[in-house]
């Protein structure tokens, strides 16, 4: 006989507050099994869990039901607790009181009835619970890192210096991402690259790391400590071996007015490049939609000038696979462009520019080599003019949340523009300063009192050109919302940090979720920031929401280290939800009829054929088998079979049966 | 289905029910009134208009709705345009321009455009159409505004641009009020 | 007699269970009349679930899972989706009146989406009334 | 042509009186093209900018019996010229469209059952869709000017309502120019606000808005200046001597309506367009 305790948590006021806990653990005492019930304040706390061991001793429990927050949250502590105090963990359900229940409606006799259904349900459920034993599973200790920027680099470095092989792929023909085009870096106005360029180096030399430019993820199959990564990498038209970088090739391309990326499009490329000099591999990619070669056939002067005959038309894209234990998705942002905005003229002012395009102006590497000059007719700019929150918090425009680096970037842009144009003047148009960090408000301080940056609050409603100059229309709110004008000769909008717009895509190979701004989605928003809710998949930096660079070295770091964690073990345990064939005795054997339904709909290739033999050695039948290695317990098997011959522990036909008439029978 | 309680009474509250704008959405950037082409002459332009409701002050609410601004609104909605929440501040005004006349609070400044609404509306309650010089004639009473376009309207008339006799709808319009009469 | 309908909602785990967590953390009230069974895939949903919880009590049942591409099992969710195709034209064989079911992709990041489908459900459960005719049908007694 | 295939004209009351050369043009044009012209039965004023200043129930109940009167006739679509009445029209057609009550409102205050056509439209869209492929293969006399074409404010919103998409800087009247000839300069005052209904009653604040909005077309060589709305007309046009007062400057450019603008190019004579009715001579 089922011997049940029933555990209510009040949350403090979370749950307390709207549901009548102390009435839910009165009625649940009448609950078929159950012989022990109880409220407490905090179930979760130290006390909280020693009265559920307490319980399980003095009553003899068998099972257990908390009536508590989200199974999400608190699920694995409670199963902790119960087999620590000799139960089973898998005898332990919650049931969801607080995110399902008290947060989503008012107080009331209704809500209480609710939450007492809720255990009832839990209740039906746990009866039919059967002890399981976690899975264990061996791990390849190789992390793979999608993306090569600070994010990506970091986490390569943290893992590959601790000994365990990293894949590190990059989609463009050199690592460094956003952070090596940026000028300065806030608070400190020390130089990105001088920062930078070093790692990026030990990237490329680290014995542990297989950096793969040029290369996007195929697909991921698998699961955690065992997943296949298949990687395309785009064809680079050279033999990398051959190429020593000399540069004679992208000397003697006749193509150069191709609008470069990595200046921003401030300045020419050719079609045959390296990024920018200090590009990781510094090796040239024929970028073949503005190669004239492919385009029309004709040309091949690269070909005819590379001293190790290294170029390679003919190259194909090509696909290798690796065995990956667990993932860092680094796949960073983008900045949305001034063609964005419509009132500000739809990116047709030459003028008007992103920050993005601000930082490569001023430098030391980028097309003006460090001087702020505007790109119609490059000269410098007397009165510039920055606009924080150019898209951020505008639902209209699609993005409701804050960009998060733009107050400090702003800061840091007027900053640098006095520093190099003195005489000059910067006005900055913003809605709120959002200098939360170390040192960080001192900075934006120091832009208003020492470099005298005018600082106008309010939005900007409009811009337009007229003779030369930039007419840009604001408001002072801070004067009763008075109109203000500003004729600038620059303006620069700090755009809005958006998400790739592949990276729905990307989610989708991956199968971790991503939010309505296609942002990552991290398994926990406080607790575990850098997990996913796919086990062996991990973020690091914007592309989970935008971040600034310490910040996104420190989660960079953290994921590695809940890597390093998985890789110091040399098997994994794994939930045991997994789906197993039932066994009878001969002659049946199984109930199972063979007809391998199950097979086809198993997404994981996880259902295997068994022969079942008798004592003379003759097969007899063939029945479906669950390897329980590659099962990840979906459950599509199950409600497949039509002769009920396979079941899913955890969440077994008897267990959700039960659930749901324990809630129908309620009267 | 609504579970949030309806029994605040506040301003904001009922500005909701009767025009659908919900002013709290409104986070003053001020951009409606960067962009206002009447803010430079407001006594307060367009968001201070908001702020004010926002408060749900009854004295806040008052000021705003005795402001001058209400009235120079010319409803050309750049505002809405370009407003991030996308607040629909000219059904603002109007519900405030209507609060102003059913408690005789009308700015004394807005005296000539109230009286140029007014004529302009009694002319097409009379005849269902514009009568301009009718119009121009009762406005003129209203307003005391005699001189004004003394050279306009002549010349108005030889270019063929004013009749002399109102144009009527066949069947005079005439709105059946129920319970919901406005003034 | 009862007063109050009871609608069952059948959810994923990593999809709606999670954004009905976030309908939670964000406040979002709607209907007590709905309470929900987690299941690791909408593809674990066995169908024949759902015609004997008709016969126990059910007035309405939500299944939601993960949108199509999103589910964490690579393709629970479109199995799920074939078979209720499948389903549909046996539940209303069987006299279930397919109205008394919502179908729907609820994702971890719309908390809001999930507070809307609970609500215009029971709204239209509502309507409907107890569904005491398939529980003679199926031969069991109105509680 | 049965009545439901083809559309509906509301002149409103500007066309009828202070702006009827627009109206003069717009029939000259389409009889020019052999496309007929069917004004709404019995028309009334829309309310203009007062209905929905100073009284929220006519406001509702003009613009409706105007709906009622086009599809009482089984017209399915409308065209609208005077950019205000478009303005007005579309909001309410929008607000009986989703809102019964709001249509039930319009029904007791009329005291008769409210039906809408199921398409406003615009005069540019009109244009566009129905007059532009008419011309083409005509020989047409080009206006061979630089023009500055003036949306004004009402023309392409409400916002979300109105089916333009590029509402900051609208291109639909400069491509009909260029495709009669002209040459439509790039400016920065389009969709700005001339001042619309205070023409009478705050006459300094039109004269305000529209030197800014003259001074810039002047800046930027327009030799012409081309609109679709009644109010920026007349503003711009019959207001000539208050801006040229406020902005110190004189300007000579005429204002002309799209549809003057398609007419002289189709060769139709001066008068017939209306243009000896401009307070500024159109010489072109």
């Amino acid at each position: 006989m089922a011997r049940i305790g029933v555990f209510i948590c009040h949350c403090g006021e979370n749950i307390g507050g709207t549901v009548d806990c102390n009435k839910v653990a009165k009625s649940a005492e009448s609950f078929d099994g159950v012989v022990f019930s109880t409220d407490y304040k905090y179930m979760c706390s130290d006390p909280g869990q020693t009265l559920i061991k307490q319980a399980i001793a003095e009553h003899k429990l068998t099972g257990v039901v908390v009536g508590a927050c989200s199974p999400r949250m608190h699920e694995p502590t409670f199963r902790k607790t119960c087999s620590e105090a000799g139960v089973n963990g898998y005898m332990c359900e919650m049931a969801n009181l607080r995110e399902h229940c008290s947060w989503v409606h008012e107080k009331g006799e209704a809500t209480t009835n609710k939450a007492t259904d809720l255990v009832r349900m839990l209740v039906g459920k746990v009866k039919n619970n059967k002890p399981l034993s976690p899975i264990k599973v061996p791990v390849s200790k190789t992390a793979l890192v999608i993306g090569g920027g600070i994010a990506g680099i970091q986490t390569s470095l943290d893992i590959a210096n601790a000994g365990h092989k990293v894949v590190l792929i990059e989609k463009q023909p050199s690592i460094g991402g956003h952070m090596s085009q940026l000028s300065e870096t806030f608070p400190t106005l020390d130089c990105s690259q001088c920062i930078l360029t070093p790692r990026m180096v030990e990237v490329a030399q680290h014995p542990n790391i297989e950096l793969i430019t040029y290369a996007e993820l195929e697909s991921l199959d698998g699961f955690i400590g065992n997943f296949k990564a298949r990687i395309r990498k785009k064809a680079k038209s050279i033999d990398e071996k051959l190429c020593t970088g000399c540069g004679m090739c992208t000397t003697k391309c006749p193509t150069k007015k191709i609008p470069g990326e990595f200046n921003e499009k401030l300045g020419n490329r050719t079609a045959i490049y390296v990024p920018f000099p200090q590009a990781v591999p510094n090796k040239p990619v024929i970028d073949k939609n503005n190669c004239t070669y492919y385009q029309k056939g004709k040309c091949r002067i690269c070909e005819k000038f590379c001293p190790t005959q290294a170029i390679r038309f003919d190259q194909p894209d090509e696909i290798v696979e690796r065995s990956i234990g667990a993932v860092v998705v680094a796949t960073g942002f983008e900045v949305k462009g001034t063609d964005f905005f419509p009132e500000y003229g739809y990116g047709k002012y030459a003028d008007v520019i992103t920050g993005l395009q601000f930082e490569r102006l001023a430098s030391a590497s980028g097309p003006t080599l460090g001087e702020i000059r505007r790109p119609s007719d490059g000269k410098i700019p007397e009165k510039i003019v920055f606009l924080a929150c150019a898209g951020s918090r505008d639902p209209a425009k699609g993005i409701k949340y804050c960009s998060k680096i733009c107050c400090m970037y702003t800061a840091k842009h007027a900053m640098l523009y006095k520093h190099k144009v003195h005489h000059g003047d910067a006005y900055v148009f913003y809605m709120d300063i959002r200098a939360a960090g170390k040192m960080y408000d001192e900075f934006t301080r120091r832009a208003i009192e020492e470099d005298e940056v005018k600082y106008i609050r309010g939005r900007v409603s409009r811009i337009y050109e007229k003779n030369g100059k930039l007419i840009v229309k604001g408001a002072d709110t801070l004067l009763g919302a008075m109109p203000v004008e500003v004729e600038a000769d620059m303006v620069v909008l700090a755009t809005a940090s958006v998400a790739h717009n592949d990276a729905a895509d990307l989610a989708q190979k991956l199968h971790v979720s991503y939010d309505e701004n296609n942002f990552f989605v991290e398994a926990h928003p406080k607790l575990k920031p850098v997990e996913t809710n796919t086990a062996g998949i991990f973020l690091a930096g914007a592309c989970q929401s935008p971040r600034d660079i310490p910040e996104t070295v420190a989660m960079a770091s953290g994921a590695a280290s809940k890597i390093l964690g998985l890789f110091s073990q040399n098997e994994l345990t794994r939930e045991p939800v997994v789906a197993v064939v039932n066994r009878a005795a001969p002659p049946l054997f199984s109930t199972c009829a063979g007809c391998f339904m199950c097979q086809s709909v198993c997404p994981y290739q996880a259902i295997e054929k068994e022969e079942i033999k008798n004592r003379a050695g003759e097969t007899i039948k063939t029945v479906a088998k669950v390897n329980p290695g590659l099962c990840q317990g979906c459950g599509t098997c199950v409600a497949f079979c039509r002769s009920k011959s396979i079941d899913i522990q955890g969440f077994s036909n008897e267990q959700m049966v039960e659930e749901v008439f324990a809630l129908l029978n309620n009267d | 289905m609504s579970h949030h309680s309806e029994t605040s009474n506040s301003f904001t509250k009922k500005l909701a029910a009767s025009t659908g704008v919900e002013i709290n959405r409104c986070y003053q950037c001020g951009k409606c009134s960067a962009g206002c082409p009447m803010s430079v002459e407001m006594d307060m332009p367009p968001s201070l208009v908001i702020r004010h409701l926002q408060t749900n002050d009854e004295k806040l609410v008052q000021k705003a709705v005795q402001s001058h601004a209400i009235w120079l609104c010319l409803s050309c909605e750049t505002c809405l345009c370009r407003c991030p929440m996308e607040i629909e501040t000219a059904k603002v005004m109007d519900y405030l321009r209507e609060e102003a006349l059913r408690t005789n609070q009308v700015n004394p400044k807005a005296r000539k455009i109230v009286a140029f609404h007014k004529s302009f509306l009694s002319s097409v309650k009379n005849n269902g159409r514009l009568f301009e010089i009718g119009l121009v004639l009762k406005y003129k009473l209203a307003s005391g505004d005699l001189l004004k376009d003394m050279v306009l309207a002549p010349s108005m008339f030889l270019k063929g641009k004013l009749h002399l006799w109102p144009e009527r709808v066949k069947t005079k319009i005439k709105l059946h009020k129920g319970s919901n009469t406005v003034h | 007699m009862e007063n109050n309908i009871k609608v069952v909602a059948f959810v994923c785990n990593w999809c709606t269970y999670a954004g009905a967590d976030l309908t939670g953390t964000s406040r979002i009230k709607y209907s007590s009349d709905v309470k929900i069974v987690r299941f690791p895939c909408t593809g674990r949903i066995d169908f024949m679930l759902l015609m004997k919880a008709f016969a126990e009590g059910a007035d309405g049942i939500i299944v939601s899972g993960c949108h199509p591409n999103d589910c964490h099992y690579t393709s629970g969710n479109f199995h799920a989706r074939r078979r209720w195709i499948v389903f549909k034209s046996v539940l209303e064989t069987f006299g279930i009146d397919t109205r008394r079911i919502q179908f729907s992709w609820v994702s971890a990041a719309e908390g809001a989406k999930w507070a809307e489908i609970v609500n215009t459900t029971v709204e239209r459960i509502k309507e409907l009334g107890p569904y005491t005719e398939y529980r003679e049908l199926a031969g069991v007694e109105a509680p | 042509m049965s009545k439901n295939m083809s559309v509906a004209v509301y002149p409103g009351c500007s066309l009828n009186g202070s702006s009827r050369e627009y109206m003069e043009s717009l029939r000259a044009v389409l009889n020019a093209l052999e496309i007929p012209v069917n004004e709404v039965d019995d028309w009334n004023c829309c309310g203009a900018s007062a209905a929905h200043n100073i009284d929220q129930d006519m406001a509702v109940a003009l613009p409706s019996r105007i709906l009622a009167q086009t599809a009482k006739d089984g017209y399915s679509n409308l065209l609208v010229p005077c950019a205000a009445c478009y303005n007005r029209l579309k909001h309410v057609q929008q607000e009986i469209k989703t809102s019964p009550e709001i249509r039930q409102k319009a029904s007791v205050l009329l005291n008769q059952e409210i039906n809408t056509p199921d398409t406003i439209v615009n005069i540019l869209e009109y244009l566009q869709s129905t007059v532009m492929p008419r011309l083409e293969g005509k020989t047409l006399k080009p206006v061979s000017k630089k023009v500055a074409c003036y949306y004004g404010c009402l023309l392409v919103r409400p916002k979300g309502i109105s089916d333009e998409k590029q509402i900051e800087d609208p291109q639909g009247m400069d491509q009909i120019m260029a495709s009669l000839g002209a040459e439509p300069v790039s400016w920065a005052f389009k969709t700005e606000c001339c001042g619309a209904g205070f023409s009478v009653s705050n006459t300094t604040t039109v004269a305000r808005l529209s030197s800014e909005i003259l001074i810039d077309a002047a800046d930027r060589g327009a030799e012409a200046i081309i609109v679709a709305c009644p109010m920026c007309h007349s503003n711009l046009d019959m207001r000539r001597r208050e801006i040229e007062k406020y902005s110190g400057r004189k300007f000579d450019i005429p204002v002309l309506y799209i549809t003057q603008a398609i007419g002289l190019a189709l060769g139709i004579p001066a008068k017939k367009l209306g243009l000896q009715r401009h307070f500024v001579p159109v010489k072109i």
